[in-house]
């Protein structure tokens, strides 16, 4: 079972989506979510499977797909990537239990166990190109997500979405492919195997072209200021399935992979990139959060919030240091679990009043009070509350780069406050103040299935802010290893004193003790 | 003055030429056609002056092989050219734009 | 002793927690007697481990679990019961068991009565964690857990708008000195490679001055924060929105004290960088008479009495900041016991005239209200520091403090204050309780608080007369973990002159407030009087124009500015970009669809124009290679 | 006096006419078989057809085997040439187009399958493409061509619209004249080297070291012209959009693969010796026309109305895309080509089938066009099957993985990556981008609006019958599963073209 339990995580939901063409359309929402709870515990099951003192891949596979061009189906998961899996799976389970009454209900649950597919594949795939196929492919399913089911700008939405990240993740694959024929004028093999690829040490000046490529994908997905246009639409339109997934998964694919692919493949170029990187993670900190404060609807303050938080992940990768990338990883968690729920309390109010203007609200907290509670447990979250989980991920990763840079943490440390402004002022519009329209007056209060997505989110955010060692701990073990390559990698006299030998440190730490 | 393959060379381009002219300049579908034919006979006689020339066979050959070709071209120009003709009684070139862009 | 520990921290949590399940019910007397009592057990908890503290003279101090732990950072739930906490724990549950139990009364007639509980008693938890925690991390936990609650509590009546803008500014402008609180435990971090109180002190001692001073610093501008110092200050006026007894347990006795505990906890720090040190002192003797002069004017009870706070924290500041860390501490405490009652009584006044807040539509109030006024009076008495009262015995020796170590600015600054302090304290008193009755008049039919809140402020009213005396016991128990420094003025001479010179300064005050505001021609200021238009009277009463400077050139900025980005930026030129290299590709294609006209003659022209090209090209590439010297 | 003739029938080697004479067989007696007995149901022919074709894809085999163990064979003086490429080439050709003759068993009847000339036409077209590609004698790569092409010609007026004669006109007009330039460009490499064959061209002029450098470039461009009409590449592109939108979907699908892999052959052949021996005007000449054909046509399908004409301006782009390989030159270049043209056979089988699945005998007068994309408004409302194969296709065409024709890109690519392309890289990449527009929009059409047209459906699939789903369904399998088959085909590809000297 447990040999071959991430093929079964990939290709289950697709299996089952297939398979739920079949099934009648009143019936297909306890299919769907019946295949998302299997789903979910299996993931679980790979959770509890998983050895977490072990910093390397476990659960490896590997079929080859096209030997001749070193193509292989490889998957694998360690600490960085078992999380974002067992969460994908999980969004999707209270994505389909919390799913509102919508046209289509069957197609709609196909395509989210189609996206959960490839959701799953991002994660645990080993070879660039296995990697690149599910990158790809996540864009379908999201892309009728939104197309079909958004707002009045759907169309554009969706096509933005997607030529978008499309463009990028092209310039990504011909980065790629010069990736492999270095390692093939190196080796004489043709090889996509991450693994393989990180034994492999570049001159700098091919790092710095190939992280280039390998950043316009990851930068537009994240997405990194200036790219970061598209996501505003797309959230704006899409539905509220969309957005949660949209904000707790797919975004953190372009963080996920500047860790998998940027840093330990090219860790000269990283630490040469780190400062003009760091300042655009500043930027979007700061500016996002302005925008976001800007903002008149209360979906796109979310959706800009999730630009800022991203700017802090993308800050603590390029800490280049363990505490800085764990907690990087740590956030992605975190913003996931957080904003996925925010855009699913959004979607709460939206669904009662089909509006998400703020100035359609106001005194919400005497009518929705329980709303009003989970809300601001998510605000406080959001804007980095001690003891929730996102101030742990967001904590380390300042932490993390501090070593890099003061200056620039100090500015990059301002999205707590900038968080809290436009936070707090949105809380504000909407819940505070005196119920002054009638409609507004008689909303019911969040009902069984909405509770039933947002009270694990909850018990997660708290649980994990209070006590995050069963994940930070996997996490910090492959983080460790990661870096320890970057150092060994590294070239340049800048990148070996940028990126801190985990190991040396130890020996100095046991010499100390003896 | 005695007459060369360059000679031949250059009857055969600027005949060519004449047809290329023609191709461009005729609205006529069978003009058109003619035109065409100039195309594929100046190049004629290129080969026979170079088959010469060589003392080869192959450029009489090709040349045999054009003149058939050429005539099957006419066939199937023709039989177009006459349902067009009869479908829309003029075999004017301009007519021929319902489909573009 | 663990038991106890874990006892005092986690009642009020329990407290909590109990009074939430009833948050979104109607109200329900038991979601507020439960906290209560359970506040008292943490009281009692916290006595025992006092008592043992004091008669052991050792810390208590266990490790609970993990927190954090990554690459070589390692962040436990860590707590320390030491002198320094267990002072702060009893301030900390002393005012909040009795504001628990005064609430009681104050809030039975609010709607979110359970609401109000839940939040009170996550405030001490997380008040708890903050002075018990033993590393920056834990501080930095309570820190900010402090500063939810606070926002909760001040935007309480939430359908206010102004409670509600003041909780945000709160909350904001504290996060704005929590950012200088997180920059300096990082570099406490990268500096020590530890966060734990203790190691990070000791590796501190060999570390650079100048990493030391920025160090210092940044946790002061975390402390600035919370403790609403110049320029952080405004907040703390603008939170006395909330229900009076939150103003008494947060924004009086313990929350904005945190600033204080932090200095005095790095005092270990702070003793190394002795410029800081004094910075601190300067900046807190100018924020105990800039507030002060608010004071003097304003025409709201409680803010009178947050800047009265807030001057008293200048105090303590001046005090830690001259390295007279226990004094602050101990002023810390007796200003708890006397400001919360201070607060407790003004919530009385509060009831009794529905919620009308200018001392000026009062008036012989002291007739109906018997009690309240004699509490309110010791507590005013007490603030004012005269002598036996607590506030004399802890004020003294910050004036002391500065005396004898030279710092005479500071000390000329901080006498005057003292003066100012009595005059407003008493401009109050007069102005409610005595003189002309000119409520009755406006409709208010003032009437006694329940007597069980009357009962409840009683404790606090006798460790307000009392306290003063402990100091000598108190000096013994904290010079364990705090310098021992003493402060003797050289001459018993010099020393009694400037104790009996003070205590008649104050005095002087006090009647000069008693004659100006007692008399019978008060009545409510309708802003024509001369004083009202003096210049000096608006500079006060717009508290300097800070406020008005901060909207004006920063909030209102910050808006114009992030709408811009939004609109302009972002919507223009970012996404402006974006779509112009679309349009350019969609327009390109339809303005040259065109050259696809369908017409055979075009076709061909276009092929064999296409032909002709490339012959030209053929050609000059021939030509090129024939003459280019072969 | 002649001397004797006197050649063994041995050294003629007739076994490599063989692929080529079974469709002529095959033509010849549904010709037979329709004067002896007329108004034959189309069926048959089909069936016919496809037997034929079947013979022929099995000779292909013994002489895939043949060329395995033996390397190139000759035969027929020295005109016939078998080597990998043209095997791999008659696979596609005959392969695609057993595909492609099934889908004249419609539901609806149309005018031109109730000919058995048309089948005839067809065999004939197959056997003309194979002498194509099987040969390196430029006098029979012209006979092949003209044959394919009058067969063409005839099939595509055959459809007998008014817009299918339109489209003949304009395909033979253009085709005569692109026939007139490859016989001049014919003529000028018989003038310069005395030989029609192109290994001996080359011999030839490598010899002299281009002394007539000059010369030989004008022959190029003659033939560039000349084949650039028939891989369409812009300017030379302008009748593909309109022929496309004139000739049954069918007929468009088969003309996007099958002549064109026929051209691509010749013009490796020709082309990629002078590249090799550094005719850097070459280069050039066709990096512009890559970048060109791939941008423009991608450029003007943005804007189109009709997924036909859309299809079309892909195809040009697609061609454009394909031609990087010819002009970069590798091995892995050219046997990316071969991989790219069966991935792509794959595909536009597919999405072609779909518009042929829903033609309207009579086209609607309000519609604007057969293949309006307001025909496929909300489509996967009223038919959620075929909404989900016209999809697969058009996301397989906008090259996402893991669909089809990805893998070709990718290989292609990565050729280019390979040889120091990198700026043309970027550019296939970005065009990929730019082509994803268009694919979109139609799957926008299909997923993402409300139906305009027909509600029941039954608009979409007057056409389908279980041969043509049949087809549509290997065409959805074979893009979906790919991967499963590219390696196999990867290797065998390779090891051929490599083995050919390509």
């Amino acid at each position: 079972m447990f040999d071959h339990i991430l093929s079964i995580l990939i290709f289950f939901p697709a299996l089952a989506a297939l398979f739920g063409v079949v099934v009648d359309k009143d019936s297909i929402r306890a299919y769907g979510l019946s295949v998302a709870v299997v789903e979910f515990a299996l993931s679980l099951m790979l959770w509890f499977g998983f050895d977490a003192s072990v910093s390397g891949m476990q659960f490896m596979e590997q079929v080859s797909l096209i030997p001749a061009f070193g193509v292989n189906y490889i998957v694998g998961v360690d600490g960085i990537s078992l999380f974002i899996i067992v969460l994908a799976a999980f969004f999707t389970m209270i994505g389909i239990a919390s799913l509102t009454d919508t046209k289509n209900v069957k197609n709609m649950i196909i395509t989210l166990l189609m996206l959960q597919m490839t959701m799953a594949g991002v994660f645990a795939a080993l070879d660039a190109i296995l990697f690149y196929v599910f990158w790809e492919l996540s864009l379908v399913p999201m892309l009728y997500i939104i197309g079909a089911w958004g707002g009045p700008l759907r169309v554009y939405a969706s096509i933005k979405f997607f030529l978008y990240t499309f463009t990028g993740s092209l310039v990504m694959l011909v980065g790629m492919l010069f990736m492999a024929y270095f390692y093939f004028q190196a080796t004489g093999v043709w090889s996509f195997a991450i693994l393989d690829w990180y034994r492999l040490i570049l001159p700098q000046s091919y790092q710095l072209w190939l992280f280039a490529a390998f950043f316009m994908g990851f930068a537009i997905k994240v997405p990194m200021f200036p790219f970061h246009t598209w996501l505003p639409y797309a959230h704006g339109q899409a539905p509220t399935i969309g957005s949660v997934m949209l904000a707790a998964i797919l975004l953190k694919m372009g963080t996920y992979a500047f860790i998998r692919f940027s840093l330990p493949l090219f860790p000269d170029a990283s630490v040469f990139f780190m400062f003009p990187v760091a300042i655009i993670a500043v930027i979007m900190i700061i500016y996002t959060a302005m925008v976001a404060y800007a903002q008149e609807d209360v979906k796109q303050v979310v959706a800009y919030s999730s630009v800022s938080h991203m700017g802090v992940i993308v800050l603590g990768t390029f800490a280049m240091n363990v505490e800085g990338i764990s907690g990087s990883i740590f956030l992605m968690i975190a913003h996931g679990v957080v904003s996925g729920a925010l855009f699913l309390l959004v979607g709460v109010i939206y669904d009662r009043r089909h509006t998400k203007m703020m100035d359609q609200f106001g005194g919400l907290a005497s009518v929705m009070p329980r709303y009003a509670t989970i809300f601001g447990l998510m605000l406080m979250a959001s804007v980095g509350l001690p003891l929730t989980i996102n101030f742990v991920g967001e904590f380390l990763s300042l932490l993390g780069f501090y070593e890099q840079s003061h200056i620039i943490t100090l500015l990059a440390g301002i999205a707590i406050i900038v968080g809290a402004i436009y936070m707090l002022s949105a809380y504000k519009k909407m819940f505070f103040g005196e119920v002054t329209r009638e409609e507004n007056k008689n909303l019911p209060d969040v009902n069984k299935r909405e509770l039933l997505a947002l009270i694990p989110l909850a018990i997660i955010t708290v649980w994990l802010g209070i006590y995050p060692k069963p994940v930070l701990e996997p996490i910090n073990n492959s983080v460790e290893a990661v870096v320890q390559l970057m150092h060994d990698k590294a070239i340049t006299p800048e990148a070996k004193s940028a990126i801190p030998s985990v190991i040396k440190k130890d020996e100095t730490s046991t010499q100390e003790a003896h | 003055m005695e007459i060369g393959l360059s000679h031949y060379l250059v009857l055969s381009t600027i005949l060519f030429a004449i047809g290329l002219v023609g191709v461009m300049k005729r609205k006529n579908l069978l003009l058109l056609f003619f035109s065409t034919e100039i195309l594929l006979n100046s190049v004629n006689i290129a080969f026979a002056a170079i088959s010469h020339y060589y003392g080869d066979l192959t450029g009489q050959m090709f040349a045999f092989f054009v003149i058939a070709i050429a005539a099957s071209e006419v066939a199937v120009g023709l039989g177009l050219l006459i349902v067009w003709h009869k479908r829309h009684n003029n075999i004017d070139l301009d007519t021929m734009s319902s489909m573009k862009g | 002793m663990e038991l106890f520990l874990y006892t005092a921290l986690f009642a009020p949590f329990v407290g909590s927690l109990f009074a939430a399940i009833f948050g979104a019910s109607p109200k329900t007397i038991i979601a507020g007697i439960i906290p209560s009592i359970l506040l008292g057990v943490s009281l009692l908890s916290s006595t025992v481990l006092l008592v043992h503290v004091l008669s052991t003279g050792e810390a208590v101090h266990v490790e609970m679990m993990t927190w954090m732990h990554t690459g070589n950072l390692y962040i436990p739930f860590g707590f320390l019961v030491d002198q320094v906490s267990v002072t702060m724990m009893m301030v900390v549950t002393v005012v909040s068991t009795v504001v628990h139990v005064y609430a009681i009364g104050y809030m039975s007639h609010d709607k979110a009565f359970n609401r109000f509980f839940a939040w009170l008693s996550a405030f001490v938890f997380s008040m708890m964690i903050l002075v018990m925690s033993d590393n920056f991390a834990g501080l930095f936990i309570g820190w900010e857990g402090v500063g939810v609650c606070s926002w909760a509590l001040i935007g309480f009546w939430y359908h206010k708008e102004s409670a509600t803008w003041a909780a945000n500014e709160a909350f904001i402008m504290n996060r704005i000195a929590d950012l200088g609180m997180l920059i300096g435990i990082f570099l406490v971090y990268w500096n020590t490679g530890t966060l734990q109180y203790h190691e990070a002190f000791e590796a501190m001692k060999h570390l650079d001055t100048g990493i030391l001073t920025t160090i210092g610093i940044f946790l002061f501008i975390g402390a600035m924060g919370k403790s609403a110092q110049f320029p952080l200050h405004t907040w703390l006026a603008d939170a006395m929105e909330g229900p009076t007894p939150v103003s008494a347990l947060i924004h009086a006795a313990t929350m904005v004290t945190a600033g204080v505990y932090l200095v005095v906890r790095s005092n270990e720090l702070y003793s190394l960088i002795p410029n800081v040190g004094l910075f601190i002192a300067s900046l807190g003797a100018f924020v105990a008479v800039f507030a002060a002069t608010m004071a003097l004017v304003n025409r709201d009870i409680k803010r009178v009495i947050a800047y009265s706070t807030l001057s008293q924290l200048g105090y303590m500041f001046a005090a830690a900041g001259l390295g007279a860390y226990w004094v602050a501490l101990f002023h810390l405490m007796a200003h708890a016991f006397f400001k919360a009652l201070l607060f407790l009584g003004g919530g009385n006044v509060m009831h009794a005239m529905s919620d009308e807040l200018d001392p000026f539509k009062m008036g012989g109030l002291g007739k109906t209200m018997k009690a309240t006024m004699i509490l309110m009076t010791l507590a005013s008495v007490a603030l004012a520091g005269l002598f036996p009262l607590a506030g004399f015995f802890s004020k003294d020796m910050i004036l002391e403090a500065a005396f004898s170590e030279h710092h005479f600015i500071i000390y000329t600054v901080l006498l005057f204050t003292a003066g100012l302090t009595a005059f407003y304290s008493f401009r109050i008193i007069a102005l409610i309780f005595h003189g002309e009755d000119r409520h009755t008049a406006l409709g208010f039919h003032p009437h006694e608080a329940y007597p069980f809140m009357i009962k409840a402020m009683i404790p606090l009213a006798i460790l307000a007369a009392i306290a003063g005396f402990a100091r000598p016991y108190y000096f013994d128990m904290v010079i364990a973990v705090l310098p021992e420094t003493e402060y003797h003025i050289h001459s018993a001479m010099t020393y009694w002159t400037m104790t009996i010179g003070t205590q008649l300064f104050v005095i002087a005050a006090i009647y000069f407030a008693y004659k100006k505001y007692m008399s019978s021609d008060i009545k409510v200021p309708d802003g024509t009087s001369e004083m009202e238009n003096s210049f000096k009277y608006k500079l006060l009463i717009n508290q300097y124009y800070i406020p008005y400077f901060y909207e004006e050139f920063l909030v209102k900025p910050y808006r114009a500015l992030s709408r811009v980005f939004w609109k302009d930026i972002d919507m223009k030129i970012v996404d402006g970009t974006v779509d112009g290299i679309a349009n350019i590709i969609y327009n390109t294609g339809e303005n040259t669809r065109g050259m696809q006209s369908g017409n055979l003659s075009t076709m061909l022209k276009w092929m064999v124009a296409g032909l002709v090209i490339l012959l030209s090209l053929a050609v000059i590439f021939g030509l090129t290679v024939k003459y280019s010297g072969v | 006096m002649l001397a004797p003739v006197n050649v063994s029938m041995e050294s003629l080697n007739l076994m490599t006419l063989a692929p080529m004479l079974i469709p002529i067989v095959g033509a010849l007696l549904i010709l037979v078989i329709d004067l002896f007995k007329s108004n034959l149901d189309k069926s048959l022919y089909v069936m016919l057809s496809i037997l034929f074709l079947l013979m022929d894809f099995g000779v292909l085999f013994e002489s895939a085997g043949l060329f395995a163990e033996g390397g190139t064979i000759m035969g027929v003086f020295d005109v016939m040439l078998i080597d990998g490429l043209a095997i791999i080439a008659q696979f596609i050709i005959v392969g695609t187009s057993m595909l492609f003759i099934p889908l004249a068993l419609t539901n609806t009847r149309f005018h031109e399958f109730s000919y058995p000339e048309f089948f005839a036409l067809f065999l004939f077209m197959i056997s003309g493409f194979q002498f194509m590609v099987s040969t390196d004698n430029l006098i029979l790569v012209f006979v092949g061509l003209e044959t394919a092409s009058l067969a063409l010609y005839t099939l595509i007026a055959m459809h007998n619209r008014a817009k299918s004669f339109e489209a003949a006109v304009k395909y033979f007009t253009m085709g005569a004249l692109a026939a007139g330039f490859y016989s001049f460009g014919s003529m000028i490499f018989y003038a310069l080297t005395g030989s029609v064959e192109i290994n001996q061209i080359a011999a030839v002029l490598e010899a002299n070291q281009y002394a007539d450098i000059g010369y030989v470039l004008i022959a190029v461009t003659f033939m560039l012209a000349s084949f650039g009409f028939k891989l369409s590449l812009v300017p030379f592109h302008t009748w593909a959009p309109d022929v496309y939108e004139g000739a049954s979907a069918a007929m468009a699908g088969y003309m996007s693969i099958v002549p064109k892999i026929a051209a691509f052959i010749v013009v490796m052949r020709l082309f990629e010796f002078l590249i090799h021996s550094g005719v850097v005007w070459l280069e050039v000449i066709l990096y512009i026309f890559v970048i060109l054909t791939m941008t423009i046509s991608n450029i003007w399908a943005l804007v189109q109305t009709d997924v036909k004409r859309m299809l079309a301006y892909s195809s040009i782009s697609h061609a454009g895309f394909v031609m990087s390989a010819v002009m970069i030159g590798t091995t892995q270049a050219n046997s990316a080509l071969l991989l790219y043209w069966v991935l792509f056979a794959f595909t536009n089988l597919g999405s072609f089938s779909m518009l042929w699945i829903s033609r309207a005998k009579n086209t609607d007068n309000a519609a604007e066009s057969d293949h309006s994309y307001n025909k496929f408004a909300g489509l996967i409302k009223t038919s959620p099957v075929m909404a989900s194969f016209m999809g697969l296709f058009m996301l397989s065409l906008a090259g996402i993985p893991p669909f089809a024709l990805f893998w070709g890109k990718l290989y292609l690519i990565s050729s280019a990556v390979t040889s120091g392309y990198t700026v043309l890289a970027l550019i296939m990449a970005l065009n990929s981008a730019i082509a994803g527009y268009y694919y979109l929009k139609l799957i926008v059409y299909m997923f993402m609006k409300d139906p305009v047209v027909g509600k029941d459906g039954h608009v979409y699939t007057v056409n389908s019958t279980l041969s043509l789903q049949v087809i549509v369904g290997f065409a959805a399998i074979g893009t979906i599963f790919a991967v499963a088959f590219i390696n196999p085909l990867l290797e065998f590809i390779t090891a051929f073209a490599y083995n050919s000297g390509y």
